[in-house]
């Protein structure tokens, strides 16, 4: 059997996916072009170090969406369950008195419960994902107000707890580069959220799921395990967002969190992870991350209106997908 | 006897403010012996949605209806009905355009805005740059609060430029990225103010963030605000008196329902403080935490 | 029917050796079909057993039962004489019991090693072992001679090279049993040859295979035993080499087969319905020139890769094409999309039916009128649905489409079946030019001698046909004229009738290294 | 070929077809059933007619999304199309002063318009519908405040705009009923959906675009023109639920409908309509929404606390679709 495209296919691939990766940040890289052009202040250090802030808590949930979305999957209660985390570090801390790092702990377990349930109903009730994740959006909503009292919680007993997010062990060392905690933090959980969808087994069913669950469950593969494990995973995630979110208000405040899903998913499909599953990247996501709050800040450094800040950011949102989109067809 | 049962619709229900609120009416129902539940959408832009709260309380039947309208025009039909069916509406928080409601229990949100502007241009001495960071564009409130800064900070100190009228949907972390970015592109901007709690929060912590000296003023209490005036990173904020606008809500109602008379409006007024006065017991009896 | 199932089976039975698997009476329902009914299954250790029946016939259905995909109503499996109850698929692979599917199962975005061993990674420590993974697929792929990098995607391969794919996966298992569920349909002889090869390797090793396969010859060719089924039941097993094609054939069908032979009329002054003039894209298709006339059929032959379905796509407009030119009846028309390409008269069935022929999640009828929707529309845009169905009626009859009714998702049918429901779809639509690609993959004998019936009888109606096909017998058997293709270019067209040598000879005329050899010496 | 199957198959599938849409009222009955035992005041006619009428928006924008997901898409922009076309409505009736008819169009015309971009969008550009539909949401959202000048435009000069939603037709012949206009509104237009999707041509493209995109384009079908019709045709719904908001709020709020997307596919998904597209129906929808505002009313009836609201329904939201997996499975 002879076969002359497989040699030509590999370079091929070599030479695209470099430049792929190249040019993927283009969207980004436009964007803080024409905003350093038409403002003095926008490539200022402590601004770039205001966008990498203001994008920490989105991308991290957008970190822990992504994971989900590989799989075929959405997860709409990206946003309450952080909150939900976040105010149980504030029982954790505040009212039970604990230490710091067990509040650390509860919020990132609390958080790897949650998807587990999540999970599980996706896996074993057969629920679909978009159903089982938006009643559980509603539940921890409603769960958040009713352990908090509807009250926010302070961290003012927990001296450091500020510190997660807003410390810079980085600004410590290297004085001039004072970049927050709550970006290294973001940087640490995409590293590792990369490694693991690259290098485990988890990464490797978290593809194969949203490529085609039938076939893994054909090949024998404990699909639902599996699932449930993703599910988790994310929900882990979502504590750390928890945790940032919080250390950034000094308090834990039970009304926010709803809305934060669609930004998150944004980040995903921005960074051109598809919604059907099967194909996506953490790098992507973060760039998606970038996207949204580089405009953001930019738009409001320009003084925008803010009614025409929405209309705005919604055409690029479009357009940065379809540059995206131009990009892979004449590849 | 049958115990009076109260609905309480209200505008929001997850902010301190509206928790505030809810506090002084459960106080008030325990004081008078009544029921009352309390009920509000979750943003404040959610006409229609106050509406179904409306019409469901409405099928309760309940004693007495106590409401602050997103929407005075929307809610006219529901509040005919209620009339028609002889249960007595008070209004409260920023009142409703029509005759239905026997008494309104409200902050007059323009003059509170405007001692806010007074207060912000003594304390950056009469010129400068300041900005608004508000909750809600298009809510009584929002438009209020935003407007009565403004305008009055354009009548009396024409030195005074407001550069920026931003919002953040009261979202503490939204809000906090709005003031950075503020501060960044205006670093000669001498004040925000905060146009409720949520906002006020975020503009203190953007403050705080950058390490900015700028003056500001908040709307409203809850244990982080009045924390943040203590430590200085706030010079000072706005009250109204959620409990007492709650208290008396429940009071008027249940008067009514005596078929005593009231007043056209119960002003439960407002207040300017700050580290200073904080403790005074006029003032800390308005505070809520 | 010339052999009893009674007879039949004891006359192939040796009672001595205990079968490796047994499966009876064997009842599995469907919402609405009634799959098997005391199905009757049995394989021993290094047999090749082929399990034959027409589209429907409860084959695929049986044999998922074996390996764990669904569970049975009721009867009984015995591995090695022991009663077993085989619940999910991991279950089935760890009785040493594998399978290839019919419908691939692959997971398209990940690599060919990935697949291979899904499930069973090789690991070090936490970590996924990729160059361990990449080793052992390239060992298996040499052990098949098959030449696939393992970190090549799947989605990016043709369907032959998924099932090639697929195969290396079920042998990656060194199951005990192992089931092949038409595993040629896609493959071209070379690979049909390598694959029995592997076949009897396994099969000396003391590996218990199914075989299931519409083609006959390679019943003949590579089994044991026959177990023929109709109608979700038992009807016979017989020993292959010494039962002839047309009892298993009438077994099968419950009648006799009649083989009519190719009219070929005399088309040389018919007008040309097509001509395709230089069509190029990439390296995929080069300068590719040829006509079609009316009542004409045009076989394309070639070895997987020649670039076949490229041009027929390229041709429909369902992929652009850099240059050439398209006519029709004397016309110049300009494709740019499979709309077009309709308008102009021309239908396309696509060699990859569940991608891109079949709406799976639509009934069969309105499969079959996707194509000739507006037909249907009757005054004020409404849909005719009375119409339609009796309209699916006719096709369902005409074709024999085995499926409860006409509202039944097409997802639900058997797969030949599903490619009936198709072609039905192209007949409805009525085009002048017909391009066919792979008709008959996975059709049974009898679908397929009327599915040949049908094409000769379209071509007498005057209407110009094309037909792809990697099974020579097929190719020369229908065809008026054979264009042979290798790597992208037409390397011949040889009148009906030629020899398979002829073709073969065409097909891996390497034109590129003619070439490339010419340029060079130009350069040098 | 015989086929013994095909007789007993044809009465079992006509059994079970009823018996499944007998049964798909099951969520929604026990509901019904557990608030009326619950609350006297529940069943009152009164009460009846404030559900239907809490349906009527929702109801209408879910089937607008139940057309587009039946695509395989997913149309985020319904919320904010919606106010945009109340926006546009009251710019023609009060700013304008035009005549109510001409509103009444405007729209309608206006929603179609703004799907017939979003459907290009996707169908041209190929942008994903949710990255094309988020970004219309946004920028709709946007152009709501600039076109009313953040400002509720208020309908008090157009005698009789609040009948469209709160008068009674039915209510003026039979007294004793008096069901909205609303509520009628809803009906008929699930009536008309119903009708398109099941006997024209338009409906059975929607089917097809969901069950494989692939294989309608290439039986030569112009896919786009059709991919469009749909999102034009949501839109067209959505301006119906933009009139019938105005209509009830007798103002159009420009700051209104962001989130209103989630409730409305929530409705979708409820009723059994697949996000994955190619099948659904609009009775399902219907059944979805309705069972979110029984939800809502029911529980505010009982006055169950705020908080524990919303844990109930998310709870309640995801044994709905369970129960409803489970039937499926049983049948
Ligand atoms: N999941 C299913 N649901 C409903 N009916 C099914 C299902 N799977 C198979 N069937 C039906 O069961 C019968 C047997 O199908 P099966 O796939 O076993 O046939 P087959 O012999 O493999 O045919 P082919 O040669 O076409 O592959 C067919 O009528 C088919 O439509
Ligand atoms: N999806 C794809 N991505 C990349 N290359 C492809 C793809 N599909 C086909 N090719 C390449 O295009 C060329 C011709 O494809 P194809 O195998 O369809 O030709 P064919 O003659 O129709 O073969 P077959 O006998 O398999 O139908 C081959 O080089 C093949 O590797
Ligand atoms: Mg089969
Ligand atoms: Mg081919």
């Amino acid at each position: 059997m002879t076969d002359i495209t497989a040699p030509a296919t590999k370079s091929g691939v070599r030479i695209s996916g470099a430049f792929h990766r190249l040019l993927a940040f283009s969207g980004l890289i436009a964007l803080v072009v024409v905003f350093s052009i038409a403002s003095p202040n926008f490539m200022q250090t402590q601004n770039v170090l205001a966008i990498l802030q203001a994008t920490s808590v989105n991308g991290v949930l957008a970190i822990a969406a992504t994971l989900v979305i590989i799989t075929g999957g959405i997860d709409l209660s990206v946003g309450t369950l952080m909150t939900f985390c976040a105010v149980i570090t504030g029982v954790v801390l505040t009212n039970l008195g604990m230490p710091l790092p067990i509040g650390i702990l509860a919020s990132i377990l609390a958080g790897t419960f949650c998807g587990l349930i999540s999970g599980s109903i996706i896996a074993k009730l057969k629920v679909p994902p978009f159903i089982a994740t938006l009643g559980m959006m509603l539940i921890l909503k409603g769960l958040s107000l009713v352990v908090s009292g509807t009250k926010p919680i302070y961290f003012n007993d927990t001296p450091g707890f500020n510190q997660i997010a807003l410390g810079s062990a980085v600004g410590s060392i290297f004085p001039s580069v004072p970049v927050p905690n709550g970006v290294l933090i973001l940087f640490l959980v995409a590293a590792i959220a990369a490694f693991v969808l690259s290098k485990t087994a988890l990464g490797r069913y978290t593809f194969a799921l949203g490529s085609n669950e039938e076939a893994v469950r054909l090949s024998g593969v404990n699909v639902d395990r599996w699932k449930i494990a993703v599910y988790a995973t994310a929900g882990g995630i979502c504590g750390v967002a928890g945790l940032l979110i919080a250390s950034r208000l000094n308090s834990a405040q039970p009304a926010l969190g709803q809305g934060y899903e669609l930004d998150a998913i944004a980040a995903v499909v921005i960074g051109g992870t598809s919604l059907s599953g099967g194909r996506g990247t953490v790098v992507g996501t973060l760039i998606g991350a970038l996207i949204i709050s580089v405009l953001a800040n930019g738009l409001r450094i320009l003084s925008v209106a803010q009614e025409w800040q929405t209309v705005v950011t919604g055409s690029i949102i479009i357009l940065a997908v379809y540059a995206d989109i131009l990009r892979r067809r004449t590849l | 006897q049958e115990k009076y049962d109260i609905a309480l619709i209200s505008k929001g229900f997850q902010h301190q403010f509206w928790q505030a609120v809810k506090a002084g009416a459960d106080k008030a129902a325990v004081d008078l012996g009544v029921t009352v539940t309390f009920e509000g959408p979750e943003s404040e832009t959610q006409v229609d949605r106050q509406m179904d709260m409306l019409a469901a309380a409405l099928s309760r039947k309940p004693d007495a209806i106590g409401f602050a309208a997103l929407d005075s025009q929307a809610a006219t039909p529901l509040l005919q009905q209620a009339k028609d069916a002889g249960i007595p509406i008070i209004a409260f928080d920023s009142g409703v355009d029509s005759d239905i409601p026997l008494t309104t229990a409200t902050t007059d949100n323009v003059a509170a805005a405007a001692l806010a502007a007074d207060v912000m241009a003594e304390l950056i001495g009469g010129e400068g740059k300041v900005a608004v960071v508000a909750h809600d564009q298009t809510s009584r409130t929002g438009i209020d609060r935003v407007d009565g800064f403004v305008n009055r900070l354009k009548e009396a100190y024409p030195k005074i430029e407001v550069v920026s009228v931003q919002y953040g949907g009261g979202d503490q972390l939204q809000s906090t990225e709005i003031t950075k970015s503020i501060l960044l592109a205006n670093p000669d901007l001498k004040g925000i103010f905060g146009a409720n709690e949520g906002s006020a929060i975020g503009v203190a912590n953007g403050k705080q963030e950058l390490g900015s000296k700028i003056v500001v003023i908040g709307f409203d209490s809850g244990a982080a605000q009045k924390g943040m005036i203590t430590s200085g990173i706030m010079n000072g904020a706005i009250t109204q008196n959620p409990v007492g606008i709650g208290y008396q809500t429940v009071q008027a109602a249940v008067s009514a329902l005596k078929g005593e008379t009231l007043p056209p409006i119960i002003d439960t007024g407002f207040f300017y403080y700050d580290a200073k006065n904080m403790a005074d017991p006029e003032i800390a009896a308005v505070l809520y935490d | 029917m010339p052999i009893s199932p009674a007879t039949a089976l004891s006359s192939s039975l040796d009672a001595s050796v205990t079968p490796l698997v047994e499966m009876l009476d064997i009842d599995k329902a469907f919402p609405g079909v009634r799959a098997l009914s005391g199905a009757r299954f049995e394989l021993r250790a290094g047999e090749v057993h082929a399990l034959m029946g027409e589209n429907g016939a409860g084959k695929s259905t049986l044999m998922k039962i074996l390996s764990g995909v669904y569970t049975r109503d009721a009867g009984e499996v015995r591995l090695n004489g022991q009663p077993v109850e085989i619940t999910s698929p991991r279950q089935a692979q760890d009785m040493g019991i594998g399978i290839i599917h019919q419908e691939l199962a692959l997971m398209r975005d990940l690599t060919a090693a990935q697949n291979i061993f899904i499930g069973r990674e090789p690991r070090r420590a936490f970590l996924l072992d990729e160059g361990a993974l990449n080793r052992n697929t390239h060992a298996i792929f040499d052990s098949m001679n098959l030449k696939l990098e393992p970190t090549v995607k799947v989605e990016t391969l043709t369907i032959a090279k998924q099932q090639m794919v697929e195969i290396a996966k079920a042998l990656s298992y060194q199951s005990r049993v192992l089931i092949m569920d038409e595993p040629t349909a896609a493959l071209n002889d070379a690979e049909i040859a390598e694959l029995f090869t592997i076949i009897n390797r396994l099969k000396a090793e003391g590996v218990g295979i199914v075989y299931i396969s519409h083609k006959m010859d390679e019943i003949k060719r590579i089994s044991d035993r026959v177990t023929i089924m109709r109608d979700g039941e038992y009807v016979g097993t017989v020993p292959a080499a010494d039962t002839p094609i047309e009892t298993i054939i009438s077994m099968m069908v419950g009648r006799t087969l009649t083989n009519d032979a190719l009219v070929i009329p005399n088309t040389s002054a018919a007008p040309v319905a097509l001509e395709v003039r230089n069509l190029n894209r990439g390296r995929e298709i080069r300068d590719v020139s040829f006509s079609v006339r009316k009542g004409e059929i045009l076989g394309l032959a070639g070895l997987m890769g020649a670039g076949r379905t490229e041009v027929a796509r390229a041709i429909f407009g369902a992929d652009p094409r850099e240059s050439g030119e398209i006519w029709v009846n004397g016309n110049r028309v300009g494709i740019s999309s499979p709309q077009d390409a309709v308008r102009a008269g021309i239908g396309y069935l696509s060699e990859d039916r569940k991608q891109f022929g079949l709406a799976t999640g639509l009934d069969v009828r309105n499969n079959i009128a996707l194509a000739s929707l507006e037909r249907f529309i009757g005054p004020g845009g409404v849909i005719n649905d009375g119409a339609m169905h009796e309209t699916a009626e006719k096709f369902i009859r005409q074709l024999s489409i085995k499926t409860p009714s006409d509202t039944q998702e097409a997802r639900l049918l058997s797969g030949g079946n599903q490619q009936k429901v198709v072609i039905a779809k192209w007949l409805l639509r009525d085009c002048d030019i017909l391009i066919f690609d792979e008709p008959t993959r996975g059709i049974d004998v009898g679908a397929k001698a009327e599915i040949y019936k049908l094409l000769n009888a379209l071509a007498e109606q005057g209407r110009a046909i094309i037909v792809i096909s990697s099974e020579l017998p097929e190719i020369l058997r229908l065809s008026h004229r054979i264009g042979v293709m290798c790597e992208g270019r037409l390397t011949g067209m040889l009148p009906g009738g030629s020899s398979q040598e002829e073709i073969m000879r065409l097909a891996t005329l390497r034109p590129s290294a003619v070439a490339e050899t010419n340029s060079e010496r130009k350069s040098a």
